[in-house]
C-alpha cells in the first residue's frame, strides 16, 4: 500500500534513496535558512554546523548498500557491502568541520566581550557610522 | 621523484611548523632556508618542464599532478614567502605566527600539486583556518569581526564545494580530476562557486576588502599573494579539464575584473584599493585558463610587495597622504609596484598581461582592455602621491624590496612576450589611464554603494550567482 | 544599514531553486558495492574504512590531524592569553558525584582503548577513540582538586607527549608514502596491516590530549562548570 | 520499500525535524539541545545505513563534543559583567539576594535586551575601577558620583541625582553613604558645603553596543522604570 502511494505521488523514481536524498538536502536548506535569517552570531554558527552535517550525511547516503558495514569477515570473501571510500573520506570532513567550529566559537566569545548582543547588523553598523 | 618533492614541499614545512610550535620560536629567520628550498626545487622542475601524474597510496589513493602550471604556483609560493620573511625578519613576531607561516607554506604547496577534489577541500579548509588565525593575530576589535566573517563565508563556500564533491563522486566513483567531464553540470557549478569564494573571484570575493583592510601588512601580503591563489589554482585546473567549467570560469573572470576595477577606481583607502584590485586581477588570471599561472606569479609578487610597502605608510586615506606626502623609502617601492601592476614593460606584469590580452578576441578583449585601463587609472592614485623630503634613499633599497624587484624583472625577462605592438599598446593604455586620472577621477568624489559587503549579502549572493550560472549555462 | 527583508527572501528563494535542481539529478551510483572486498584484500585489514583512511588516503588524514591540532592550539592561544579569575580548588566535592565521575572516566577510557586498538578489525576510528580518551581525562580532572591536578599532571608533560605523537604521525606518513610499510601480518590479528594499528593509537593520543587541553583551557578560563 | 528502508527513512526524517526545531526561535539553549539531538539523529541514520565508523565519530564528535562546546559558549556568552561595591539602598546584599536601585535598574535593562547581568562583588573602589578600565567588568555600580568620578578611560552615565558634601580639602562623601554608611567614616557636615551631583554607572570602553543601548534605554522618556524605582526606594523624598 505504502509503495503504491509513493509511486502515485509522481513519475519520479520514488525509491528510498531518492527520498532520503531529498530529506538530507532539506537539512542543508534549513541550515542555510538559519544562516541567512538569524540575527545572533551564535545562531548563525549553529545553523552553519547544521548545513555541514547535512552535506556530510549526503556522503553516507551514497555509500549505502543494503546497510552492510564494509567489514570483511574472511580474507578472500567478496560479499557486496557498503562502499567504504566515501565513509573514510567523510570521517575527515567531520573532524575538519568540528575544528573549524571550535575555533569560530571560541573567537566569537572574544567578540562578545565587545558586542554583547552579538547581533550581526549592529556589529556591522558599528563601523559604517 | 614524487616522494622527494612531496616530502620537501609539504612534509618538511609541517615538521618545522610542529617543532616551532613546540619550541615556541618567534624569529622567522629560521624558516628562510625552507622557502629557498621550495623555490629552488620549483625552478629546477620548471626548467626540466616534464609533467608527472602520481597516485599516492594505492587504488583509492590521493592523486597528485606535477606539471609546469603547478610548479609555477609553487615557485610563486616560495618567492612570496621569501619576500615577506625578509621584510619582517627583524621584528619579533607574535607567538603563533612562525609555525602558522610554515604550515601555510606547506598547505599552499599541497593545494598547487593536488589533483584530487577531496584533497583540495581539506587543504583549503586548513588554509581557511590558518588565514583566520593570521588575520586574528593583531587583536584589534575590527580584526576579530573581519576574521570571523572570513571564516563563516569560507565555510559556507566549502560546504557547497563538498556537496559538489558528493555529486561528482556519486556520478563517477572517484575524486580524481580526470573524471571531471563525466560530472553533472550542477556539480561543476558548485565546485566553481566554492573555489571562487576562497579565490576572491567576483561577488564571492567580497570578504576581501574587509579582511585586507584590517589585517597587518605582512598578513595582507600573504593573504593576497598566496592564500587567494590557493583558491584560483584549482579553478584554473577545473577550467582546463571540464568543458562546462571552461565556459563558466572565463565569464566569471570577466565580471570579476570589471567589478574589481570599478570599485578600485573610486576607493579612498589604499588597502581597500589593493584588495579590490586583487579581485580584478583574479579575473585577469582566470580569463585564459591555459596561461593563467604565468600571470598569477607576477600578480603574487607585485601585490604582496605593494601590501608590504603600503603597511609602512603613515595613514591609509588618500586625502591625508596627498596633504602630507610620503617619504622616499616608502614612495619608491610603491611607485615600482604600481607601475608593475599597470603593466609597465620590463616590470613583471607586462609579459603575462600582453600574452593574455593577445589570446583574447572580440568582446572579451575589449572588456579586458577596459579593465587594464581601469587598473592604470586606479594605480595612478598611488603613482601621483607627492614625495615628502627627509626620507633617506638608503633605506628605500631594503633587502626585501631588492629581492622583489629582481624577481619581477627576471620574471619578465625569462617568460617575456615582447612584441613591439604590445609595448606600444601597453604604454598607450598606461598613458591614457594617467590622463583620465588627472582629468576626471582625481576631482570627482563618487561614493559607490558598499552595502553589498554585509555578511548576509555575501552568503546570499553565492546562491544568486549559482542560480545565474544554472540559468545561463543550463543544468 | 537596514537590510530590507525582501532581499534575503530573494536569496533564500534562489537557494531553494538550486537545491530543488540538485534533488532531481538522476542517480547513477550503482555497482560500487564490491570496493570493500578489493581494498580489504590489499590492505590485509578486515575494516576497509580504516584501511582507506589510514593507508590509501593517509595524505588526507595527515592534513586532518594538522587541522585538528592547529585549531586546538589556535583556541588555546586565545584562552591562555586571557587573564583568569581565581578558581576554587575542587569543583565537585560531593562524594557521590566523585564516585560516579570516576566510574564514567574509567568507562570512557576503556572504550577509548577498545576503539583505538581494535579500530582496524572492527568499526571504530582513531578520532572517535581520541575524543573518548579526552573525555575521560576531562572527567578525571574535574573531580581531583586543582593544585593536586596542576602539579601532578602539569601541562608540560602532556604538551611534550602531544607534540611527539604529532611528529611520529608525520614521520609514519612519510614512510608510508615512500612505500616502507611492515608486512601485513596474519589476517585479523591485533598487529596486522602495516602501520595502521600504531597510527590508530597515535591519533588517539594526539586527539585525546588536544581535547583535554582545550577543556582545561575552558576550565581555567572559568567558562565551564 | 522494505521494512528496513522504512526504518532508515524514519531516522533520516528525524534530521530535518531536529534541524527545524533547533532554528525555530532565537533562544540559544533550545538551539543547543536541538543541535545535540540532530547529532544523535545523524548517528542513528548513519548506523542504519551501514556506516558504523562514521556513526561512532558523529556521535562522539558531532553530538557530544559540539554540544559541550556550545554549552561552554552559552554559559559565558549571554551575560554582561557588573562589578559592585556595597552601598545601602543603591546596591546591597541582604541574605544572599542583591537588591537596590541600581541592581533593579540593570536587571530590568537586561530583561529588555535578553542579556542577563552577572554581579561580581569587589572590596575596594580602586579594584573595581581598574577592572572596568581593563575591560574585565562591563559596568560598575556603587558609590560612584558623576562630577567627581569622571575619567577618560571609562564612560559615566548619571542615573540618580543626589547631594554631595564636599570639604575644601577635596574629600567628599555622598548622601547615601553618609546617612546609611556603615563604615565609620567620621565626617563633620558642618564645614562642607552642599553640591549637586549624580549617582552614576561606569561603563567600560570595550562594551560598545551595550553602552549605546543603555544610553538609549535611559534616554527615552516613555520608559518608566526609573521613576518607578525612585518611588519604590526613595519615596520621592530626594
Amino acid at each position: 500500500m505504502f509503495k503504491t502511494l509513493l509511486n502515485y505521488l509522481g513519475g519520479v523514481p520514488l525509491d528510498v534513496v531518492f527520498l532520503a536524498r531529498l530529506l538530507l538536502l532539506s537539512v542543508i536548506l534549513i541550515g542555510l535558512w538559519g544562516v541567512l535569517f538569524k540575527k545572533n552570531l551564535i545562531m548563525k554558527i549553529i545553523a552553519m554546523d547544521i548545513m555541514n552535517t547535512g552535506a556530510i550525511s549526503l556522503f553516507v547516503l551514497s555509500s549505502w548498500y543494503r546497510s552492510k558495514a564494509p567489514v570483511i569477515a574472511e580474507k578472500g570473501s567478496s560479499i557486496p557491502a557498503s562502499d567504504p571510500v566515501p565513509q573514510a573520506v567523510i570521517l575527515t570532513a567531520i573532524v575538519v568541520g568540528f575544528s573549524v567550529l571550535a575555533l569560530l566559537v571560541v573567537y566569537v566569545m572574544d567578540l562578545s566581550r565587545y558586542f554583547h548582543t552579538l547581533d550581526t547588523d549592529r556589529i556591522q553598523n558599528r563601523w559604517k557610522r | 621523484m614524487v616522494n622527494l618533492s612531496v616530502s620537501i614541499l609539504v612534509l618538511l614545512p609541517f615538521f618545522c611548523g610542529v617543532i616551532l610550535l613546540a619550541v615556541k620560536g618567534r624569529s622567522s629567520r629560521v624558516l628562510l632556508p625552507l622557502w629557498v628550498a621550495t623555490s629552488v626545487l620549483a625552478a629546477i622542475m620548471l626548467i626540466k618542464g616534464d609533467s608527472v601524474h602520481a597516485v599516492l597510496g594505492g587504488s583509492y589513493g590521493v592523486e597528485l599532478m606535477f606539471d609546469p602550471s603547478s610548479w609555477t604556483f609553487v615557485l610563486m609560493n616560495g618567492l612570496v614567502f621569501i619576500g615577506v620573511t625578509l621584510s619582517v625578519i627583524k621584528e619579533r613576531l607574535p607567538l603563533l605566527s612562525c609555525p602558522l607561516m610554515a604550515m601555510l607554506h606547506g598547505t599552499a604547496n599541497a593545494v598547487f600539486i593536488s589533483y584530487d577534489l577531496f584533497n583540495i577541500f581539506i587543504c583549503i579548509e586548513f588554509i581557511g583556518i590558518l588565514a583566520f588565525l593570521f588575520i586574528r593575530l593583531g587583536n584589534r576589535i575590527r580584526q576579530i569581526w573581519s576574521s570571523i566573517q572570513y571564516l563563516i563565508v569560507g565555510n559556507v563556500g566549502m560546504i557547497l564545494y563538498l556537496t559538489g564533491c558528493f555529486y561528482g563522486y556519486s556520478a563517477t566513483g572517484s575524486f580524481s580530476m580526470e573524471t571531471l567531464p563525466a560530472i553533472p553540470a550542477i556539480a561543476i557549478y558548485l565546485l566553481v562557486i566554492g573555489l571562487s569564494v576562497k579565490g576572491g573571484v567576483f561577488l564571492a570575493g567580497l570578504w576581501l576588502p574587509e579582511a585586507h583592510g584590517e589585517a597587518e601588512s605582512a598578513v595582507s601580503a600573504l593573504l593576497s599573494g598566496v592564500i587567494v591563489n590557493c583558491g584560483i589554482a584549482p579553478l584554473l585546473r577545473l577550467a582546463e579539464l571540464s568543458p562546462v567549467a571552461a565556459r563558466v570560469v572565463p565569464l566569471l573572470a570577466l565580471a570579476s575584473a570589471i567589478y574589481g576595477v570599478i570599485y578600485a577606481m573610486f576607493d579612498k583607502d589604499i588597502k581597500k584599493l589593493l584588495a579590490y584590485s586583487t579581485i580584478s586581477q583574479a579575473g585577469f588570471i582566470l580569463i585564459v585558463p591555459a596561461a593563467g599561472h604565468l600571470y598569477a606569479i607576477s600578480h603574487g609578487l607585485f601585490k604582496s610587495w605593494l601590501f608590504l610597502a603600503a603597511g609602512k605608510l603613515p595613514s591609509r586615506s588618500f586625502e591625508q597622504l596627498k596633504k602630507e606626502g610620503i617619504k622616499v623609502q616608502v614612495w619608491l617601492p610603491l611607485l615600482i609596484g604600481a607601475l608593475a601592476i599597470s603593466g609597465m614593460p620590463v616590470l613583471g606584469g607586462f609579459g603575462a598581461k600582453s600574452m593574455i590580452l593577445g589570446k583574447l578576441s572580440g568582446l572579451p578583449a575589449i572588456l579586458m582592455y577596459m579593465a587594464a585601463l581601469g587598473t592604470a587609472i586606479s594605480f595612478a592614485k598611488i603613482i601621483f602621491l607627492p614625495l615628502a623630503e627627509g626620507g633617506d634613499l638608503a633605506k628605500a633599497v631594503s633587502f626585501s624590496g631588492a629581492f622583489y624587484f629582481l624577481s619581477l624583472v627576471l620574471r619578465d625577462v625569462i617568460a617575456g612576450y615582447f612584441g613591439v605592438a604590445f609595448i606600444l599598446k601597453t604604454l598607450f593604455i598606461i598613458g591614457a589611464g594617467w590622463l583620465i586620472y588627472l582629468a576626471i577621477t582625481s576631482r570627482r568624489k563618487i561614493e559607490l554603494p558598499k552595502s553589498v559587503e554585509g555578511l548576509d549579502h555575501i552568503l546570499g549572493l553565492l546562491f544568486v550567482v549559482l542560480l545565474l550560472m544554472i540559468v545561463v549555462f543550463g543544468s | 544599514m537596514r537590510i530590507k527583508f525582501d532581499i534575503r527572501k530573494a536569496y533564500f528563494a534562489a537557494a531553494i531553486v538550486v537545491v530543488a535542481l540538485l534533488a532531481v539529478i538522476p542517480r547513477t551510483d550503482l555497482g560500487r558495492e564490491y570496493n570493500a572486498a578489493l581494498i580489504a584484500a590489499k590492505a590485509g585489514i578486515p575494516n576497509t574504512v580504516t584501511a582507506i583512511y589510514l593507508k590509501n588516503r593517509l595524505y588526507d588524514t595527515m592534513f586532518e590531524v594538522m587541522v585538528f591540532s592547529i585549531s586546538i592550539s589556535g583556541a588555546l592561544y586565545f584562552l591562555k592569553k586571557e587573564n583568569k579569575f581565581h578558581l576554587e580548588d575542587t569543583l565537585f566535592t560531593d562524594p557521590a558525584t566523585i564516585i560516579i565521575f570516576r566510574g564514567c572516566a574509567m568507562l570512557s577510557f576503556l572504550s577509548a582503548c577498545a576503539l583505538a586498538t581494535v579500530g582496524h578489525l572492527s568499526p571504530g576510528g582513531g578520532f572517535a577513540a581520541g575524543v573518548a580518551f579526552g573525555t575521560s581525562m576531562v572527567i578525571q580532572s574535574l573531580i581531583s582538586d586543582r593544585n593536586h591536578l596542576s602539579n601532578y599532571l602539569s601541562m608540560e608533560r602532556p604538551e611534550r607527549f602531544e607534540k611527539s605523537s604529532w611528529m611520529l604521525i608525520l614521520a609514519i606518513s612519510l614512510l608510508t608514502f615512500s612505500g616502507i610499510i611492515p608486512s601485513n601480518g596474519i589476517w585479523g590479528s591485533l598487529l596486522s596491516g602495516g602501520w595502521v594499528p600504531l597510527l590508530n593509537i597515535l591519533i588517539m593520543i594526539k586527539v585525546g590530549l588536544g581535547t583535554w587541553a582545550l577543556s582545561l583551557g575552558f576550565l581555567d578560563h572559568k567558562w565551564i562548570f | 520499500m522494505t521494512g528496513h528502508g522504512l526504518l532508515v527513512i524514519g531516522a533520516v526524517l528525524l534530521m530535518p525535524v531536529m534541524a527545524f526545531f533547533t532554528l525555530r526561535e532565537d533562544h540559544i539553549l533550545h538551539a543547543i539541545i536541538g543541535r545535540g539531538m540532530l547529532g544523535i539523529a545523524a548517528a542513528i541514520a548513519y548506523a542504519l545505513m551501514g556506516a558504523p565508523d562514521v556513526a561512532v565519530t558523529e556521535a562522539l564528535m558531532g553530538a557530544f563534543l559540539v554540544t559541550l562546546l556550545y554549552v561552554v559558549v552559552f554559559s559565558s556568552g549571554d551575560e554582561f559583567r557588573v562589578g559592585y561595591v556595597e552601598l545601602p539602598m543603591m546596591v546591597s546584599k541582604e541574605s544572599e539576594k542583591l537588591e537596590g536601585f541600581a541592581v533593579d535598574l540593570l536587571t530590568e535593562f537586561g530583561r529588555k535586551i535578553k542579556v542577563k547581568p552577572s554581579f561580581v562583588p569587589f572590596e575596594s573602589r580602586q579594584a573595581l575601577l581598574d577592572a572596568v578600565r581593563e575591560g574585565y567588568m562591563d559596568m560598575a555600580i556603587g558609590p560612584f558620583v558623576y562630577p567627581f568620578d569622571e575619567s577618560d578611560n571609562y564612560l559615566t552615565l548619571p542615573i540618580l541625582e543626589t547631594r554631595i558634601f564636599k570639604k575644601n580639602g577635596g574629600e567628599w562623601i555622598d548622601l547615601l553613604s553618609l546617612l546609611y554608611g556603615s563604615e565609620n567614616r567620621t565626617f563633620d557636615r558642618s564645614s562642607a558645603e552642599m553640591e549637586k551631583g549624580f549617582y552614576s554607572v561606569l561603563l567600560s570602553e570595550d562594551a560598545h553596543d551595550l553602552n549605546d543601548i543603555l544610553f538609549s534605554f535611559m534616554g527615552d522618556e516613555d520608559n518608566l522604570t526609573v521613576p518607578e524605582l525612585k518611588k519604590k526606594y526613595f519615596g520621592e523624598s530626594k
